[in-house]
């Protein structure tokens, strides 16, 4: 079972709320969903949509067709009348003068109309748009009434949509006479989580324990401090927004050297502010999380849109050679548990993490099942043991240890000294231009990539272990990805997908015999250069010579894959 | 007891003669008589000849990047306020590069000194122009003279600074005993501290300095008045006024911080159930 | 012939000028020179050296032996006395209770007594110590006072300087009793210019035309805006100096919109703080050439020193994807050269260019041939031809063309109006969102890449076409590896080199012939972790298992690389 | 006759309401008053939605990097001093990411028109706080309410600014004739403009600022006299004064380049033989 409902609208006409009211209802009622959101970078005006998929098994991944078009403006149905199913409807606001008429699978639904009528203001007509969508499949008001005190409030704000919604409800049943199969029911006890790549991230560094965020709004990345910065009182966190990106990075590790774990956020534009900063924690080995939500670029390219471009980026950026990780989160349960796992890997590695996550993962939001926090582990890393508390003498900050990690420490009263430097540094911290302890230093650095090798996860593999057809991709895609798999696996094409979610360290130990397994395959990346490839390239030497790749700012859909691939006679 | 042995780190790798001797000994003489353990100080540094001296004194050290003295050092004393957290750098560090952190920092009123060595050039770059250089100062990089200055004083005053001090590299009781009153200020004191520098400023040298500068102190100036704290930032060229030239009473950052209320965040417990109740409101 | 001279001391002690004086002697004696320098992160003290090795033949490397060690301080003798030859000289400061006696090869010279009592002061000691050096080989008198005089001024100053040097002079054919071999007489009419990197990149630029630099003083690139702003008033060119790097390519990118041939030169750190506008360069396909001058990282690292670790972070710099140029010369003559061919790229295909030098190339000193400047042509590029010069219509600043260049304008009164966006935008360069015009301006740019490629030269094979062995290195390490080469290859080594100066676009046509060619190879760089390997690797998938790697801050020499070659049983 | 239609760009893709519109007519109509054709004017803007405000008129467009409207001004008024450059973007724009650009660019005294769409808040990127945000201002990054905010004009005062006004969108007039003046300013002119943003800022509205709003040039204000330009920058709260604030001769940056006495940089002849002269000092 599968419903696919879009909301389009300018922006300023509540198309956000409407959609996530539609995700949130059905989530309620047990159902499986995915919503994602197109909008332009404009506050009023332009067009913008979101797609709520509904169903009864797993979605990662939106569809290009659609049940039930809830149009606020007109230029939604030029727009997208075209990807309407056979049996769907266009709920439009018609009122009067309105040229369409309601017949076939066309709703002329007085949405303005209803909203003055019943809640004394047009600014409720989306409300009513949810509730005739509602009550065309005559969905339980119960669920509907909840989701709207919610989200509005119980008071008189929260009773007046609730009033929009059941005109728009009773509106559909009464006045709807095409034919439209879907008749949906609550199927569960919607215990199910609804919520964004963002949300999943904070929630994340919540549970790990982070408890400073310095960051600078930038789109997709800027609800991450929202979410947190909302929470700072109830969570006795800080979250600081200062006067750019560089002085975020740099408070971020100020505030980790002092011995919390801190994060910072940004988008492309914002993260080339922060690679010097990058290779200050890289240098100073001081553990710091920093998100890279990316979007298309170069430069300011298309703000409000998604890509995955910055990958090399993101392995290269800084001068000079340090360790870093970086992770890259197929979905919003991965979001959270690499967000633990990136604080964990900082503390233990004392390094740099960059979380790489894209608009499509971001804003899109999905259902998953609560995470369990009891499987939530806390790891600090191996820990200075101090045998003089008040000696007040320096410890080495930077031992030289075989494993290249050195037991750690923060500034506190009556512990010892702790002292790094940005410059080439001794064991204590202090500048030196030795050329031995250089030497040794970089490679006490750079030796910690080999038992972080060991940390990182192998590619998922999804479908059979050996196929005709493999197809390669990181990060956010893997919800497309896997429909594509399940859809033409279905249709008897013998497909699998390997997936990359923890990327560098490069998993080297697993990938060269999962690729050699192989016989056809596709990179499949939301770029124009194919940086995945390019990257299996430099690290096993295989080659991947087939590719599909998008980089319109818009996100894979499995239609648009299996498109690609019946080109390539697949 | 606190002792001057206390706070002997490395040889400074400075000139002979360089005012940055002056700061180091002021810094050390004003931490021992305000009996502050090594290690309850944080000194965060940039990058430039003034930035190194952390290294020749003690303390927790964090040398940073060029011009990025100041936000690691408010990273870390949000992290933890027991720290009495010193920033520490040259003019072109602070002013130059950093000086979008200088100006929020200030507004922001973190509980930080910063010590600004201000010998109106780029000493470890080997003598370029500085945003202090004074006007027409003829450097390899300005071959027909600096621009008009940037006036630190009247910037810090006029963004909002709750402590903005002048001394004097050659007059170290004077600027001992302003570290001490700018440490002992709640919220962010500035001190610029005009530093001769005998390699590549032959310009603003002891005496050039020394034949200017007078002590408001002893000049009746009311640092309370923010009119008059301005007019005092516009002197310079024929006389230069050391001393305290603003100062008022705000609440500082971190205060006004609800999260900080119960205690400092390194000191936090982990537990990951406390995000339980967050996870409930998104079912 | 060859003979090597070392100057050390402390920072302030004059090392250098007596090194560049040595240098400028032999180089205008005829002879060939190369110079380089060691020196601390300090002004005074610490301890510095200059090497000056003098051949009758082409030199591009320093080597570790010393014939005369010119010890301006006596830990210049406790750190270097090992490195001298059997019939090698070290000339030291004595004056009273000195302890080593003038014996053997010691000369004990009283160059600060010397200073005093000749030009009344100790300050001229560094000069006394050049004079001896060259009495100990009787160099031509005449020699000495023109460089003196063309380095010191004609005036007093000038003077007193002439008349220390030939105090030192007449003290070493006075005292020196000790075996010298080498009397050394100019051979040739010293046409030879002696010129360090960044000159020669300044030089490049000059000729090529540029009017516009702005950067920010980092070592090592500072001397290039140093060496441009002493010829600003000359030239009418403009060298500005702003609050620091960011504002730099800023100001690079506004000149070069505006017309302008501009540019920007800077280290890693400065240069981490340039790649947003690296990207605005990109996005809106403006000309601009950018110098990073390498020194160890990550972070400050050690600022005075070299380095060749930036090359994959200069490759990926930037969020998004778009074509760009990074070119890596050799020595001071491709420095030249390739500072031309910098300006001339990035005007022809609109795009950022990154000349990727390091310390070891911006300050050594070299003799070359007087570059030919009728050689130097200036393609500015395919231009926009108005056909109404006075429409003030907006013109397509970023038409679509087969070879992705479009006919480019700049902004002058009475021609159409020019518009480019940071954002993504349309053929006017008018902001957008729509994907199909997203996707074709991709690539579009993308596109440039391919005729691009053609402009980029195959390495350098140095040697035999085949061999048993084979070096693989870029950029400043060539003349260390060239002598390798004739070193090896005189004892009978079979051995060749492949050289990279113009690295990206990847000289993918020749490349993968040349290296299929190799039997056991050898990349040699100055960093940690391979990156020229990585990059062959990810191009052509050829994985060079064997490399020479030294990151501890400074350059090769042959002898050392021949030193691991032979670990290796070569 | 250069008329208003030569000035219609793009429908502008801002709020209806916004005070954007406001500042694009009175932009227009002072490029109208002042007889400036469009390709002799070129627009720099970073980003943000004032920063768009270049596509809805016409001109020359270099639409930067956010926080990044000043230096590619800066660059292309240095290599062609003919156009009349004007420099657009907001608050967070100007004053967050790119103060430090700001404030050099006001000392260096650059030849430019430097507006700023002062609608304390960050409109583009929906509601954050600026750093013009009123004190104790509430949003999802502020939510115990901004910080003391930076004033733009005392900074500009402090910077050694030689023209700083205030205006307000909601009074095209006023706006357009101080944009006539800014434009005729030899020097950095600073345009700090009131702008109401009616989709996030819902404090400082247009009838908050029209009830504070004075014109200081009904009010005797002297703009020559710093002290009295830096007094007037304090006020706020009560009420505020629009007007040329503060005013001096000085030489522009352009003025002071010695390169530039031959002529526009991009108007010159390529000549590689040039450096020959250059050349023959290194042999
Ligand atoms: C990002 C960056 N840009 C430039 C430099 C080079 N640099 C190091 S110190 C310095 C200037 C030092 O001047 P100042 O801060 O006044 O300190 P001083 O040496 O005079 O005490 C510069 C430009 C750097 N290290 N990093
Ligand atoms: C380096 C960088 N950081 C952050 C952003 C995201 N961003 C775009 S506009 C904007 C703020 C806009 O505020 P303001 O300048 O006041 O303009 P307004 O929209 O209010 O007119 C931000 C933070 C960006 N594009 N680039
Ligand atoms: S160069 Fe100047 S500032 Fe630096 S140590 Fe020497 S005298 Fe001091
Ligand atoms: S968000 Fe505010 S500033 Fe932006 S267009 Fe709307 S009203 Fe104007
Ligand atoms: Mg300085
Ligand atoms: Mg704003």
């Amino acid at each position: 079972m599968n419903l696919n409902i879009m909301v389009g609208g300018e922006a300023g006409q509540g198309v956000q709320s409407v959609g996530f009211l539609l995700a949130k209802a059905f989530a309620r009622g047990g159902y499986h969903v995915f919503a994602d959101q197109d909008y332009e970078s404009r506050v009023r005006g332009g067009h913008n949509f979101y797609r709520v998929r509904i169903s009864d098994s797993k979605v990662g991944a939106i569809t290009e067709t659609v049940d039930i078009l809830l149009a606020l403006n007109n230029e939604s149905i030029s727009l997208h009348a075209e990807k309407m199913t056979d049996s769907g409807v266009i709920v439009f606001n018609g009122g009067e003068g309105q040229e369409i008429q309601n017949t076939g699978n066309l709703l002329n639904a007085p949405l303005e109309a209803l909203s003055i009528e019943q809640a004394g203001s047009k600014l409720m007509a989306n409300t009513v748009a949810f509730g005739v969508a509602m009550g065309l499949i005559h969905y339980e008001q119960k669920i509907i009434k909840e989701v709207l005190q919610e989200h509005f409030g119980t008071d008189e704000i929260g009773e007046k949509n609730v009033v929009a919604a059941i005109s728009g409800y009773d509106y559909a049943i009464r006045k709807f006479n095409g034919e439209f199969g879907s008749i949906l029911n609550s199927i569960g006890d919607g215990n199910k989580m609804l919520l964004n790549g963002n949300e999943a991230i904070a929630l994340g560094a919540i549970a790990a324990g982070c408890t400073f965020m310095a960051a600078y709004p930038m789109t997709p990345a800027s609800s991450i401090m929202e979410y947190l910065a909302g929470k700072s009182e109830e969570l006795g966190l800080v979250v600081i927004q200062p006067e750019d990106e560089i002085s975020a990075i740099n408070m971020a590790i100020g505030a980790a050297f002092a011995g919390t774990r801190a994060m910072t956020a940004t988008s492309g534009g914002g993260f080339c502010l922060m690679v010097e900063g990058l290779g200050l924690a890289g240098m100073t080995e001081t553990p710091l999380v920093v998100v890279d939500a990316q979007r298309p670029g170069p430069a300011i390219g298309l703000a409000t849109r998604t890509e995955q471009s910055d990958l090399q980026f993101a392995i290269h950026a800084s001068h000079g050679e340090f360790p870093r990780v970086v992770l890259a989160p197929a979905n919003v349960e991965e979001a959270f548990w690499l967000s633990v796992k990136a604080f964990n890997l900082a503390d233990k590695y004392q390094l740099p993490v960059i979380l790489l996550t894209d608009q499509h993962l971001a804003s899109s939001y999905s259902t998953v099942d609560k995470f369990d926090l009891s499987q939530v582990s806390i790891d600090r890393g191996l820990l200075y043991e101090e045998d003089q508390a008040t000696s007040m003498e320096v410890y080495n900050q930077h031992k030289i240890t075989h494993s290249g990690i050195s037991p750690r420490a923060w500034p506190l009263p009556d512990h010892a000294l702790v002292v790094t430097d940005s410059h080439e540094h001794d064991e204590e911290g202090h500048l030196t231009e030795d050329a031995n302890t250089r030497t040794r230093m970089m490679l006490k650095r750079l030796r910690k990539s080999e038992s972080l090798q060991e940390e990182i996860a192998s590619p998922h593999v999804y479908g059979p272990d050996k196929a005709e057809i493999t197809l390669i991709g990181w990060g956010s895609t893997y919800g497309a990805l896997r429909e594509t798999v399940d859809i033409l696996g279905g249709r008897g094409v013998d497909i699998n997908l390997i997936h990359f979610s923890e990327i560098w360290p490069f998993p080297i130990q697993t990938v060269p015999e999962l690729l050699n397994n192989t016989k056809q395959s596709y990179v499949v990346e939301n770029n124009a250069t194919g940086q995945l490839a390019q990257l299996i390239r430099s690290e096993t030497g295989i080659k991947i010579t087939s590719s599909i790749l998008k980089f319109d700012g818009r996100p894979f859909t499995p239609s648009y894959i299996i498109e690609k691939l019946k080109e390539e006679g697949i | 007891m606190i002792q001057l042995a206390d706070y002997t780190g490395a040889t400074p790798a400075w000139c002979p003669g360089c005012g940055n001797f002056g700061i180091l000994t002021a810094l050390n003489n004003a931490l021992v008589a305000l009996e502050i353990e090594p290690n309850k100080v944080l000194m965060v540094s940039g990058i430039g000849q003034a930035a190194k001296l952390p290294h020749y004194t003690r303390g927790n050290i964090l040398n940073s990047l060029h011009g990025r003295a100041l936000p690691p050092a408010i990273g870390a004393k949000i992290a933890n306020p027991e720290l009495t957290v010193i920033a520490v750098g040259g003019d072109g560090d602070g002013y130059g590069e950093g000086a979008n952190h200088f100006i929020n920092a200030i507004r922001r009123n973190h509980d930080i000194t910063y010590l600004v060595h201000n010998n109106q050039v780029y000493g470890l770059t080997k003598g370029q122009a500085s945003p202090t250089s004074d006007f027409g100062f003829i450097t390899k990089t300005t071959p027909h003279g600096a621009d008009i200055p940037l006036n630190p004083i009247a910037l810090a005053v006029a963004a909002n600074g709750t402590f903005v001090a002048r001394s004097f590299a050659g007059d170290i009781d004077h600027l001992s005993q302003l570290i001490i009153k700018g440490i002992q200020h709640r919220g962010f004191a500035l001190l610029d501290i005009l530093q001769p520098c005998v390699s590549f400023n032959h310009k603003n040298t002891y005496s050039w300095y020394r034949e200017r500068v007078y002590d408001l102190d002893l000049n009746g100036h009311n640092p309370e008045n923010k009119a008059d704290a301005f007019a005092k930032s516009q002197e310079w060229e024929e006389s230069i006024p050391i001393g305290l030239i603003y100062r008022e009473d705000r609440a500082t950052y971190e205060e006004r911080l609800p999260a900080l209320k119960r205690g400092a965040l390194v000191q936090r417990e982990f537990d990951p159930m406390h995000a339980e109740k967050l996870l409930n409101r998104f079912l």
